[in-house]
């Protein structure tokens, strides 16, 4: 296979969360078990298809899980790892605490998808406490997902609020796994981390050249054909 | 032996100061309200209480703090929109803390209750909750050594109990129930509907009654305390 | 309270199997969950009585297994540890084989019953492997009981054929577990074995005096009253 | 990707010359054995096999030991009245053996699916069978360390899965099924009932269909190779 060096400009303008979520969704493969982290990440179930047949699994004790609960259907024994009312779809199952994270920790889901404070060049992820001296800290499952799933996808803004890129050489914010990531989904590009350092997928409202230029870490073009 | 008790109170009244209380429950569901409300009736103090979170709102494992009977927490999820109580307390160093991911807690509560002297996992490896711990590649990969927790007492919730003191659960309220009962030494779970010895499928019972000591039934309440949403 | 430390003999002539089975049934503390092992100590659940309400646990995934099952009642699916076709009690359940191990390993059992070549004064187990070079070794879950029961009770005749004592200071034979052992039920004899050494709590057919005279470790009366 | 296939032969045949594999059942009581046969039938050789026992009498795992395809089993009681093949093949060096407590070996397979890169248990503590590994004392305690124990292929029987995988068992012959299931990085389960989903209450699965990859259909065959005696 020849590996056409172009980074694909695939939108004019920076993709929002429901573009984003959209695009991770289409990227998972068919028959996937897959965890969505708390918040961003949770959009993504939005746009999965039904022929797609991706089960998805929630940490506090479920695989199978529907949409959120609305009205009649909401029953206080069945939420979500963010506490929220949940559906339970046919086929799901029901099992303890120690029985689910040994699925996330086994290495049993294909893809979990997380939002990220920072993630390194090297794929390290930072997702679960500032740092701050005050901050009480709060871990919850983020570093069984980080280190357990075959693939961990990062949806987060590529800048901060003050412009500074949360793709970084090395995470300044305390760590949740080391070399865990492998794609970074961001409103202005997708990065491939992994090995071969940082490569650039598709880029949303920039090219390559500007993208370089709001990020501290040598880019390069993905091969046009996904691996 | 198995005991069938009639009252939340009887049932936690030889909860000692200074013992490790293990509760179950995952936000609200199946967090052993009635129990812990006796708990906090029953005036124990000086508790190292193990739970997924830190109390929310002004309710259970909340108040337990508030009244400052809680010395430690060991959980994984202690800040959240209404984990008020905690965070007063933890803020004025009034209440230690050892927090744990939450596959970890769930694996170091599954040990103490299989007899496992500890394990190595990969969570956690390179972060700042190993730190000070010991760690090993082990095929490549970093893990962290993490011993199992132990406790003198869990307050567990269940839907069915029957005269075996066999249990099973309803939906996502199973969660640490079933790894509790296995941890403690004396399990007392709180349960919606006693039914006779027989009357459980012996192919779905989920924690059986080797795991437990004392049942008491708690009629659920009809509209309280709902899941809230407090992600 | 006051020690009477005075050996009881309870019967005029060494116990049979049978005779042994009853008594080991007799002293199992209403409400207790048990394991027998394979082989002689299957013989005690032919003497416990429903006012009893033990549960018997078999290490192949059951809680509330009941007697042999004969004729119609026998099952394929459900066997014991020793392969043999078992009936179901009301209040039984099912588990897989790590769930029934972490009953045995994790101390949830009260006593189990198990055979033994040797038992050491210090209650070191030997019960699984001649150590003969051309034996093939078989454990099965020997170690698991003897190391997790709360309580270790060993059922064997107290000699071998050619009247070597099976008690003895150090087994010769390869260990199942150290230390585990806290009573030996004998055709001759009920020793205690513990920190205190080895105390005879009943004999049969024989005096203290003539028991020691069999026995290469150090005996002494256990107190009259059970602890 | 799950799926549903018409055959053992085709069920097995991805099996590679010295694969691991797993094989359920603890006596006769969830063997496998038309997936054995077909295993048997396929020709993969210097497989090693993890299984409680090695083989009894003249069919399944038996065989595929006489047919020398195995050159490593990894057991807790090979020894038996009926296990001429293996003692045959023993005796004359023609066969490794890893000998494992049972517990050990279902906690070590256990370990496998969860995650765990080794733990340490007090079984099998100052025995022949803990010669030449690590060992540390833990609240007193002398305790082993143990690996976990993976595998390529598990070879697994149910009583019914669904469409999505999902797994039930029945009696005893549940005993290494789940365990195993998770374990390995291909399991196939031979079922005697496939029912559409959500035929399965979600309460009382027992094998998720996430660790399942190949189901097959076997019809039970009436009274044939019911349990023996062979203690």
């Amino acid at each position: 296979m020849s590996l056409v060096k172009t980074t694909i400009q695939t939108s004019d303008k920076p993709l929002g969360r429901d573009d984003l979520a959209r695009l991770v969704a289409r990227d998972i493969k068919p028959g996937s078990f897959v965890n969505l982290g708390i918040g961003q990440p949770t959009l993504v179930s939005n746009y999965l298809q039904p022929e797609q047949d991706i089960t998805l699994h929630t940490e506090n004790g479920m695989l199978g899980m529907g949409p959120e609960a609305t009205g009649e259907q909401i029953d206080g024994d069945l939420i979500n790892a963010g506490k929220i009312p949940v559906t339970e779809l046919p086929g799901a199952s029901y099992f303890h605490h120690a029985d689910s994270f040994a699925i996330m920790r086994g290495g049993h889901l294909d893809i979990c998808v997380l939002g990220a404070f920072q993630v390194s060049a090297t794929g390290d992820l930072a997702n679960w406490h500032t740092g701050a001296p005050d901050a009480i800290p709060a871990v919850g499952g983020a570093m069984d997902l980080a280190t357990g799933a075959k693939d961990v996808f990062v949806m987060m803004t590529l800048l901060t609020r003050d412009g500074a890129s949360k793709l970084v050489d090395t995470c300044t914010y305390p760590l949740t796994g080391v070399g865990c990531v492998t794609r970074v989904y961001t409103d202005k590009a997708v990065f491939l981390t992994g090995p071969d350092g940082v490569q650039v997928r598709e880029t949303f409202g920039c090219t390559l050249e500007e993208l370089q230029a709001m990020v501290p870490v040598p880019l390069t073009a993905a091969p046009a054909v996904e691996p | 032996m198995l005991k069938f008790i009639d009252t939340v109170g009887e049932a936690v009244a030889g909860i000692r100061d200074g013992s490790t209380v293990m509760i179950g429950g995952f936000g609200n569901a199946g967090q052993p309200f009635e129990l812990i409300d006796a708990l906090l009736d029953c005036g124990a103090t000086d508790l190292t209480v193990v739970n997924n979170n830190a109390g929310q709102g002004d309710q259970g494992l909340a108040l337990l703090i508030k009244e400052g009977r809680v010395k430690k927490m060991i959980c994984s999820f202690p800040r959240q929109s209404d984990s008020w109580h905690f965070d007063a307390k933890y803020k004025a160093g009034q209440i230690e803390l050892e927090l744990v991911p939450q596959g970890n807690l769930a694996e170091r509560i599954r040990a103490a209750g299989a007899g496992i002297g500890g394990f190595f996992t990969p969570t956690g490896y390179g972060t700042m909750l190993a730190e000070g711990k010991e760690t090993r590649i082990i095929d490549g990969r970093g893990q962290v050594f993490e011993t199992p927790i132990h406790a003198d007492v869990a307050l567990i919730k269940a839907l069915k109990a029957d005269g075996k003191g066999n249990l099973v659960y309803r939906k996502t309220a199973r969660n640490f129930g079933p790894i509790m009962a296995a941890a403690a030494k004396h399990t007392i779970a709180q349960v919606s509907e006693i039914v006779p010895t027989g009357g459980l499928d012996p192919e779905n019972i989920v924690t059986p009654g080797i795991y437990v000591n004392s049942i008491v039934r708690v009629a659920p309440a009809a509209g309280a305390r709902t899941t809230e949403q407090v992600a």
